[in-house]
């Protein structure tokens, strides 16, 4: 009778939703083709790319190492902008990497089964943007050989650090953030791991794979314990991924600065991180489908229409939290705030300043190309059509890119360069040594995720064959199901 | 099972810097110097208890201390003790000499604090009445000239460098063959110094034919010329500016570069001290061509060019029904309507409580219709008083030209100056001095002067020479050396002594002299301490009333600049005076008073005048458009413009100073030349100047590129009569709103202390004349950032002044719209040490806390450098060490590939150190700061500690620690010349600060941050005539904060 | 495996999960103890289906979570209120101040979570554990891509070499292995 | 053969767990004993250029501190005494001993004598010598029984930490302003150093800095 009502169910779920993975694979199909691109020797596109992004790795180290000998003043930081381009960078990527935590987390918890094609390669983006993130608030501080201040330990000056600040929220934060990504990503990588392990032909491959699967073998008494532990971690990676950037909208939301000290910015920070992660996936994980078709099975047009909704959702939040902004400086009635968003923002040249009788600010162009990628660029995937046209969306989502960090110097340098008294008013000039370092963490970026994608599973198997039909035990190879999900399908 | 380390005996550190003095102990002269010291015990200073014996000594320590404060590592250091004890002299305690500042305008009275023997500090003499404590920026800034590595240390005969006993010889030999004198000739600067004047009579009996020239390229010429016409040659006028209910300046900066004796600015700001509604207040009427600190402060101030005031001054004498005589004017002026009518009532209406000043190198027929103008007034003994004439007059730099012209001089001595730089352009002064066998040049520097003389002698600072001087109040004053000659420098009595036929002096034997025929009888010894003690011998002489002998000259006044004919002023500098502070790093980066800019100086033009031109305030401050403001072929200069509100239409202002040619590092290619455009029948302005827009851009690094509030309620102002009828107008319309006292979320810790340290700053009496930033800057090791780094926002002074523009309209100043005639202010900005410090809580490693006295004290070896603080302060006033400007060059330095970079930038490519003089300077109570780290006003802690650890000593196995009142005050309070700043304790109601906190026009910032800052301003108030054209916008221009 | 060793157990390989499942039932009612099912991926139902109950790791994290919370508060308060409390913006140094102490007190308590998961799991797990009996068996590498295989280990009670591969044969299973150690 | 790791690897995560946990144990803990102030400084026993035993001097002479360290009472700095305090006696006493050389030769040369420095606060540390002395703190609690030395050497670890110890509790170390002098002080008349300590802190209104402008400026 089991069987009875499950070819039931089956018929209807067959109908009702489009396959998480098309043309109807199977699961060793699954194990043959995503290891496959670990196995396959190296392809030369690899190599060419690597000849690009190295170098320019080594250039933002390079660049690391002059500010750090000369001091902060190789950029262009000044009274009153004392922070630019390093905190800016900083929140941008810690920004991108929510999106990993989210679609393995709550997008996990909300048993939302499409996120299984696309966790594994998300998450490592997570790490790898975390890496780049911390180089910025390491470096920016003017004598690092003395950040050893910020850790909490006993010492013979008998002085601590000062648990007030924001700052010192954000160390405690992001270390922590880093930290549980990594036990998450690799609990998940473990069974593929093994997969490999099993695969390899080479004993030093095997022994390698072999050490890191910890000697996993599929044992159900394991299994129910790493699901609990899976489950757990999302639980707690959740709060965390809403945290870690509420702490970081929090160096800002803490302060007195008028553009900063804004109760709204948590919220707004989150989306706003979600919103930029999702766009940084996406603008991995298209090339990537190019370059490996038969990921097009696993990530199919589904997961990116998907992608492409949420990219939308938060982006039109985002756009609503612009404005609450805008109209908290208005209905505050406070003059400081009002300045801050009218005259060091919004007024620009041709349409507000003429309207609101004021000279333009100096920054109306990142305001309004943060206003012009972030929140009227995303609206065009309205339409599925536009969603499921790769090439635009692509363009789209690197627009979104663009705009997290117009969003993020808005709000740092525009607040900063005119703020209480007109007297200290100044101007920020970005030099070659700032912009080094940020083209440079792209570099390291892209690097670290083209060895992730030669050396580890890009999609992961195990999770992905749970979704699978033939996975369920109470599924029957034969029966009409099939040819359903084909017509479907086509 | 420790480890033991064990070290052996070292070199000691720190000693290397010292040869120099070492090979000095060798030098004759020392030796000399030594044994002279105790003749008969005279010379040793009971009061001070120092003898100068102790100063070599001192040294040695200090050196010793100095290898120590600056080693990095701590194993092995070598303590350095003296062989022999040196009196009087405990090593790392300050000690105090008074002395004084020779200036043109008379001797500025100083007492010098030092360090082992270095002096570190410049502070003026409280006991003098002309100082009463107060300085100027230059006295302030003096003691880098003193330190500047730059300074001359070399004798030079023709460019080689030469031996000092080289010169003596040849010295010896050519004063043998001056016969009679004639063809010897004298050129020096205005200084009364009677010990110099006394020489210069005995080197003139003995060669009656020399001559003896003076020359000020800022002098009194003029003045003296209109002076000795009006009242006689033989008396000298000085103005008691207290006196006075009403003061008419015309074209006088007298608060500002005119007048530096701090006395006047004083007594001017004696008479704004408003306490509570209904006190009186003088009133200040300015005409002027530009901005200067003087129109800041006015209650009217008409913008008018200067070739216009002598037409002005026409109008004035007219008005008042003064016989203007044979003075008649080209061309006729237009006047506001009623300005002059109401200002010559207003005059009248104060019979002789009043004062007409006019700048002093005005044409002298325009000097004495004003001196026949206070006559009519009736100054005379009630504001204007005579002193006797201390000095002969001495023939003018024209004089001396003809005479070299006319071949009939064949040796010149130059005793300081820099003639060839600065004479008047028509007099060619160049060909002049190449044209004379031989010259002898005493200078500080070797600058364009010393290239074309025959013998270069380096020239000692005058806080290291014998000398004296008299002081604006016609007291009698000493100069003394604090420290050796560093450099082995004559000072100009050495070099008169020799012509004078006796030996170069070994000590105080001359002034000793001096003060011994002025003393008469009287125990000499004692009262030569005290005279050295107190730094000063009261005025015997009280001022009396000057006798006019009116007889106006005919003169016909030139045709005025006007649209067609650009006049163009010669301002005295604010920072260089006349070029001889030019490589003084503490000037150069001191934002000039009006247009806050550092490192060069710029053609001030008016808005519109600017419009016409077709020239714009550039949007970034780096980029000002240059003209070209040409006389003639050879009469012309490329000058970047900067266009300053209040600034008379057609008229150019180019202060002088700038663009010298030979000159040390950091002089090097600032600003241009305005000398060169200056002719002797155009020593203050000239009129038909051409100017072309060269549309090229030129860097110009300024501290404030904003001029205008915005509206903000930071200074807030009302008139006089707005203040009386509504006492408590500073807290009206403030918004946003101050929370309602007490309003916290939750309770403040208490801040125990007996002593709660707070300053309250007067904005009525404050010009914003940078002596208080310079004092910040010498007491706390500020370091200069080079104008590379200021134009990046990086200027590290720790007490700015803001200044800000006020009009009724909103002018958006950074696009170039400017008010044509808007008013000004100043307001003192440092560290407010807020309560609620929004700095404190940001920190991440708790390096910036409150101590419990009520400080935002700030531990550098703590901080990490995040700027967090900087970011979270309302009022940045925090600054951050971005490169390692005490350790890197400043400037540019040549390398290899990429040709001319600035040090910073190269950080550990360059050489690190500071130069070994600059070291001494530095404060040893104030941490040296290192890159990377943040640091800002303390309210100068290190004075704190210094009373607090004082009163604790002096209490010993007693409870009575408590500081006593008001007995130290912090380095800007102190130097500041009017007293607007008073630092103190705010917990003791009977305290200075407290008292003025408790005034009714007493503001803090910023209120509804809730921050309660320890600063509080009291507001400025304007005294306007309600009758004159331009009351109307004068009154109530109190910002309405926010509405 | 050239010398003889001795048996770890006998495995048996079946063609899809719910035959796997449908073994492990049977399997279970036969009273095994010590035996297990491997499978590439987890299957819905096999706890049940062999009858093992919820997972306590739970538990161990929450312990985790608590000691992190404490160590938070515990770090702050100390130092801040009781060794060096100092006077920062006016802020109170006694629990008025807790709000801002929050952030961390919550970090900590997730990382510490973190760490107890994952330690947890190991203990429980018993991994890492590179050697493994059941690795002997050539076929058993296809359970990390599509094979399901059950084996009942020699040390069960129950566990005759010969009854056991009957039973493991008559639940369809293929393959049918005596796993040497 | 599938086993690719050995059966002893199995035991290697525990083992490994062990050792980490070890090393672990033993860097904070070697650390915090070698990193300190506690170990680095004190016990610093530099040779001096004279063999200068202040144990002769004072305990067996019984010459005051302030004979040679004569500002300590008035300044910050404790100075080191000049060639002529040794030479105003030993131009009399021990005038032949060779181990005087190097302050003969100084007092002719006039070159002074370069003694190793042993107590150094950094240069950000401003520390004031007389505002101690006079306020009842000896020589003693800060530089231990130098009267004993026959070569001085560092005594405590003057780190932060130590000086904010005495600075909240002064009462562990106040004496008699007659006593500051005298190295061999013991509280006496039945009272303990405490009993003394809170009555003297009491009684001079004694109450140190604790914040950082205390001694940082």
């Amino acid at each position: 009778m089991a069987t009875g009502t499950s070819t039931f169910e089956q018929q209807k779920a067959e109908v009702t939703r489009v396959p998480l993975v098309t043309n109807n694979r199977s699961i060793s199909w699954i194990t043959q083709n995503i290891s496959s691109i670990v196995e396959e020797k190296t392809p030369i596109w690899w190599w060419v790319a690597m000849m690009f992004t190295v170098p320019v790795a080594l250039f933002g180290l390079f660049c690391v190492a002059y500010q750090i000998s000369t001091g902060v003043g190789v950029w262009g930081e000044n009274h009153p902008v004392g922070w630019a381009w390093d905190i800016t960078n900083f929140v941008f990527w810690i920004g991108i990497g929510h999106a990993g935590t989210l679609i393995s987390a709550i997008l996990f918890l909300t048993r939302q089964k499409w996120r299984t094609s696309i966790n594994r390669a998300s998450e490592a983006m997570t790490l790898f943007a975390v890496c780049c993130a911390g180089i910025f608030p390491a470096i920016h501080v003017g004598r690092v050989w003395m950040a050893w201040f910020l850790a909490p330990i006993p010492n013979a000056n008998a002085i601590w650090p000062n648990f007030r600040s924001p700052l010192l929220w954000d160390v405690f934060a992001v270390s922590t953030y880093f930290t549980v990504s990594v036990l998450f990503w690799y609990v998940g990588l473990v069974p593929d791991l093994a997969t490999l392990r099993d695969r390899a032909k080479s004993k030093v491959t095997k022994f390698i794979y072999g050490i890191f699967a910890l000697g996993w073998r599929g044992a159900n008494r394991h299994w129910r314990h790493y699901e609990m532990a899976y489950l757990i971690l999302a639980g707690i990676s959740t709060p965390l991924v809403l945290s870690v950037h509420s702490v970081v909208s929090f160096d800002f939301a803490t302060s007195v600065l008028p553009g900063w000290h804004a109760t709204i910015f948590p919220p707004y920070f989150v989306a706003g991180a979600i919103f930029g992660g999702f766009a940084m996936v996406l603008t991995i994980l298209l090339p990537a489908r190019l370059l490996y078709p038969q990921l097009k099975d696993v990530i199919t047009p589904q997961h990116i229409d998907k992608m492409c909704k949420i990219i939308l959702l938060t982006g039109s939040i985002v756009g609503y939290a612009y404005a609450m902004e805008f109209f908290m400086a208005w209905y505050s009635a406070n003059p400081y705030e009002i300045w801050v968003f009218l005259r060091n923002r919004v007024a620009d040249p041709v349409v507000f300043g003429p309207l609101f009788n004021v000279p333009p600010a100096p920054y109306w162009w990142a305001y309004w190309a943060m206003i012009g990628c972030n929140v009227f660029a995303p609206q065009v995937f309205w339409s599925k059509k536009n969603r499921h046209n790769l090439i635009l969306v692509f363009i789209i989502v690197n627009l979104v890119n663009a705009g997290m960090w117009f969003e993020r110097f808005v709000i740092i340098v525009t607040s900063l360069h005119r703020d209480f008294l007109p007297s200290s008013w100044g101007m920020f000039h970005p030099t070659w040594a700032e912009i080094g370092l940020f083209v440079g963490t792209f570099g390291i970026f892209l690097t670290l995720f083209l060895l992730f994608m030669r050396f580890l599973p890009m999609v992961a198997m195990s999770e992905v064959k749970i979704v699978l039909p033939e996975a369920d035990p109470h599924h029957h190879p034969e029966g009409p199901s099939h040819d359903k999900t084909t017509q479907v399908q086509h | 099972m420790k480890h033991i380390f064990h070290h052996p005996p070292e070199k000691a550190t720190g000693r290397k810097y010292w040869r120099s003095i070492g090979q000095l102990a060798e030098t004759k002269e020392f030796q000399g110097w030594l044994e002279r010291e105790f003749p008969e015990g005279a010379s040793e200073l009971k009061a001070d208890g120092v003898s100068r014996r102790s100063f070599l000594k001192l040294m040695g320590a200090s050196a010793a201390l100095a290898g120590m404060g600056l080693a990095a590592c701590r194993h092995p250091l070598n303590l350095v003790p003296f062989t022999e004890s040196s009196e009087w002299s405990i090593p790392g305690k300050a000690l105090f000499f008074a002395t004084s500042m020779p200036w043109r305008s008379g001797a500025e009275p100083l007492v010098i604090t030092t360090h082992d023997g270095r002096p570190t500090k410049v502070e003026g003499n409280p006991r003098h009445p002309v100082s009463s404590g107060g300085t100027g920026t230059f006295a302030q800034s003096s003691l880098l000239d003193l330190y500047d590595p730059e300074r001359s240390r070399f004798f030079y005969q023709d460019g080689e460098e030469a031996t000092a006993e080289d010169f003596e010889h040849s010295l010896d030999y050519m004063i043998g063959r001056l016969g009679d004198g004639s063809g010897l000739a004298f050129l020096a600067e205005e200084n009364a110094s009677p010990t110099r004047e006394r020489l210069r009579k005995e080197v003139l009996k003995r060669f009656p034919k020399s001559r003896w020239a003076v020359y000020e390229p800022l002098g009194n010429e003029l003045a003296d010329a209109a002076h000795a016409a009006a009242y006689g040659a033989a008396v000298t006028s000085v103005f008691n500016i207290e006196a006075a209910d009403v003061v008419l300046s015309l074209d006088n900066d007298f608060l500002g570069s005119d007048e530096v004796a701090p006395v006047v600015a004083r007594g001017f700001a004696n008479r704004r001290r408003v306490e509570k509604p209904g006190d009186k207040m003088n009133r200040l009427y300015v005409v002027e061509n530009r901005y200067t600190i003087t129109g800041g402060m006015a209650d009217h101030r008409l913008r008018l060019p200067a070739s216009q005031v002598g037409h002005f001054v026409l109008a004035l004498a007219k008005e008042l029904g003064v016989d203007a005589g044979g003075i008649t004017a080209e061309g006729n002026v237009e006047l506001p309507e009623g300005w002059v009518r109401e200002a010559a009532a207003d005059l009248r209406s104060t019979n002789g409580r009043c004062l007409v000043l006019v700048g002093n190198r005005y044409p002298v027929a325009v000097q004495q219709l004003v001196a026949a103008i206070n006559e009519k007034l009736g100054a005379q003994g009630k504001t204007l008083f005579s002193l006797p004439q201390t000095v002969e007059p001495a023939l003018s730099l024209s004089d001396l030209a003809t005479a070299i012209k006319e071949k009939s001089v064949r040796t010149l001595v130059i005793l300081g100056g820099n003639p060839v730089y600065n004479a008047p352009s028509d007099y060619n002064w160049r060909e002049l001095q190449e044209s004379i066998p031989l010259v002898i040049r005493l200078g500080l520097h070797e600058d364009e002067t010393s290239r074309v003389a025959n013998w270069h002698i380096p020239a000692a600072h005058y806080l290291e020479t014998w000398s004296d001087g008299i002081a604006y109040d016609g007291s009698y004053t000493a100069v003394q050396p604090i420290i050796l000659p560093l450099y082995n420098g004559w000072s100009e009595n050495d070099l008169l002594a020799k012509f004078a036929g006796q030996p170069k002096p070994k000590g105080s034997e001359l002034v000793q002299e001096t003060f011994r025929a002025r003393l008469g009888g009287a125990d000499f010894a004692k009262s030569w301490n005290q005279f050295l003690h107190d730094g000063f011998l009261p005025a015997t002489v009280k001022p009396g009333a000057l006798s006019y002998r009116g007889s106006l000259p005919s003169a016909k006044l030139a045709a005025p600049a006007g649209p067609g004919a650009i006049e163009i002023v010669f301002p005295a500098d604010a920072k260089m005076d006349d070029g001889r502070f030019n490589n003084n790093g503490w000037l150069q980066e001191a934002p000039d008073p009006i247009t806050k800019t550092t490192w060069d100086n710029v053609a001030w033009i008016s808005p519109k005048t600017a419009k016409e031109l077709g020239l714009k305030h550039p949007i970034h401050a780096s980029e000002h458009d240059l003209v070209e403001i040409a006389f003639d072929d050879n009469r012309k200069v490329e000058a970047a413009i900067f266009i300053v509100p209040g600034h008379a239409d057609n008229s150019i202002a180019l202060s002088l100073g700038w663009g010298r040619e030979v000159v040390g590092k950091v002089g090097e290619g600032t600003g241009v030349n305005a000398y060169r455009l200056r002719t002797s029948d155009s020593l203050y302005y000239g009129v038909g100047a051409k100017i072309t827009n060269l549309r090229r851009k030129f860097p110009i690094a300024h501290t404030q590129e904003h001029f205008s509030m915005e509206g903000r309620g930071l200074v807030r102002e009302a008139t006089l009569d707005e203040f009386a009828e509504n006492p408590t107008f500073v807290k009206d319309n403030v918004s946003p709103p101050a929370p309602p006292n007490g309003v916290s979320l939750y309770p403040h810790p208490k801040l125990t202390s007996p002593n709660q340290w707070g300053m309250a700053i007067d904005l009525n009496t404050c010009f914003g004349c940078n002596a208080c930033v310079i004092a910040c800057q010498a007491e706390n090791n500020v370091p200069i950032v080079g104008k590379e780094q200021v134009i990046n926002g990086r200027s590290m002074h720790w007490l700015r002044n803001d200044r800000y523009f006020v009009s009724d309209g909103g002018e958006e100043e950074d696009l170039g719209e400017y008010a044509s005639d808007p008013q000004m202010v100043v307001q003192p900005m440092m560290c407010q040490h807020c309560e609620n410090a929004p700095c404190e809580t940001v920190c991440p490693v708790n390096a910036t806390v409150h101590s419990d006295d009520g400080l935002n004290v700030m531990a550098y070896n703590r901080c990490i450098g995040t700027r967090y603080c900087a970011n979270n302060c309302p009022f940045k006033v925090r600054r951050f060490n971005f490169f390692d400007y005490n350790q890197r060059p400043i400037g540019k330095v040549k390398v290899p590939i990429l040709g001319e970079v600035s040090g910073l930038a190269l950080g550990p490519l360059t050489k690190k150190g500071m130069a070994d003089t600059l070291k001494m300077q530095k404060n040893p109570n104030v941490t040296v700061r290192m890159r990377g780290v943040m640091e800002k006003c303390t309210f100068c802690v290190q004075r704190i500690q210094e009373a607090r650890i004082a009163q604790k000593v002096k209490a010993g196995s007693s409870s009575d620690t408590t500081i006593p009142r008001d007995s130290f005050t912090s380095a800007c309070a102190q130097a500041c010349p009017t007293d607007a700043l008073v630092f103190g304790d705010i917990a003791d109601p009977e305290s200075r600060v407290s008292k003025l906190k408790a005034q009714q026009k007493a503001y803090t910032l910023l209120e509804y941050l809730n921050i309660n800052p320890r600063v509080t301003y009291l507001a400025r108030l304007r005294n306007p005539n309600p009758k004159m054209p331009d009351a109307k916008r004068t009154a109530s221009q109190a910002e309405p904060a926010h509405s | 495996m050239a010398e003889q060793k001795r048996v770890y157990g006998i495995g048996a390989e079946f063609s899809s999960p719910a035959e796997l499942m449908h073994a492990a039932e049977k399997v279970r009612d036969a009273g095994f103890k010590r035996w297990d099912v491997h499978t590439p991926f987890p299957i819905h139902g096999m706890d049940k289906a062999m009858g093992l109950g919820k997972s306590w790791l739970s538990a161990v994290v929450f312990i985790g979570g608590i000691t992190g919370f404490l160590t938070g508060v515990f770090l702050q308060f100390i130092p801040s209120s009781f060794i060096y409390p100092m006077i920062v913006a006016g802020k109170p140094v006694n629990f008025m101040t807790v709000p801002a102490f929050i952030p961390i007190m919550f970090e900590l308590t997730i990382l510490l979570s973190a760490f107890a998961c994952v330690g947890g799991l190991c203990v429980f797990t018993q991994l890492p554990k590179w050697y493994h009996p059941i690795f002997n068996w050539e076929r058993f590498t296809r359970v990390t891509d599509d094979g399901y295989f059950l084996l009942i280990e020699a040390r069960d009670p129950k566990f005759s070499e010969t009854k056991t591969r009957q039973l493991l044969t008559d639940l369809g299973g293929a393959h049918v292995t005596l796993v040497h150690d | 053969m599938a086993n690719i790791f050995p059966r002893w690897s199995n035991l290697l995560p525990i083992k490994l767990a062990i050792c980490a946990a070890v090393v672990g144990a033993a860097l904070t803990a070697g650390c915090w004993y070698y990193f300190t102030p506690k170990y680095t400084r004190v016990g610093y026993m530099p040779v001096q250029p004279v063999p200068f035993s202040h144990d002769i001097h004072v305990s067996q002479l019984g010459l005051d501190c302030r004979y040679c360290h004569s500002f300590v009472e008035v300044a910050a700095h404790s100075n080191v005494p000049n060639t002529q305090t040794c030479m105003n006696c030993h131009s009399q006493v021990q005038k032949e001993n060779p181990k005087l050389q190097p302050v003969r030769d100084s007092w002719e040369t006039g070159k002074p004598i370069e003694w190793v420095q042993i107590h150094k606060t950094p240069d950000y540390v401003y520390f004031n010598h007389s505002v101690h002395v006079n306020r009842g703190i000896s020589c003693y609690s800060c530089h231990g029984p130098v009267n004993k030395m026959e070569v001085v050497y560092h005594a405590e670890p003057h780190s932060m930490a130590w000086c904010l110890d005495c600075h909240r509790a002064p009462e562990d170390h106040l004496r008699p302003q007659s006593e500051v002098f005298n190295l061999d002080w013991t509280p006496s008349g039945g009272r303990t150093q405490q009993e003394i300590g809170l009555e003297l802190k009491k009684e001079w209104n004694v109450n140190p800095p604790e914040n950082c402008a205390g001694c940082h400026r």
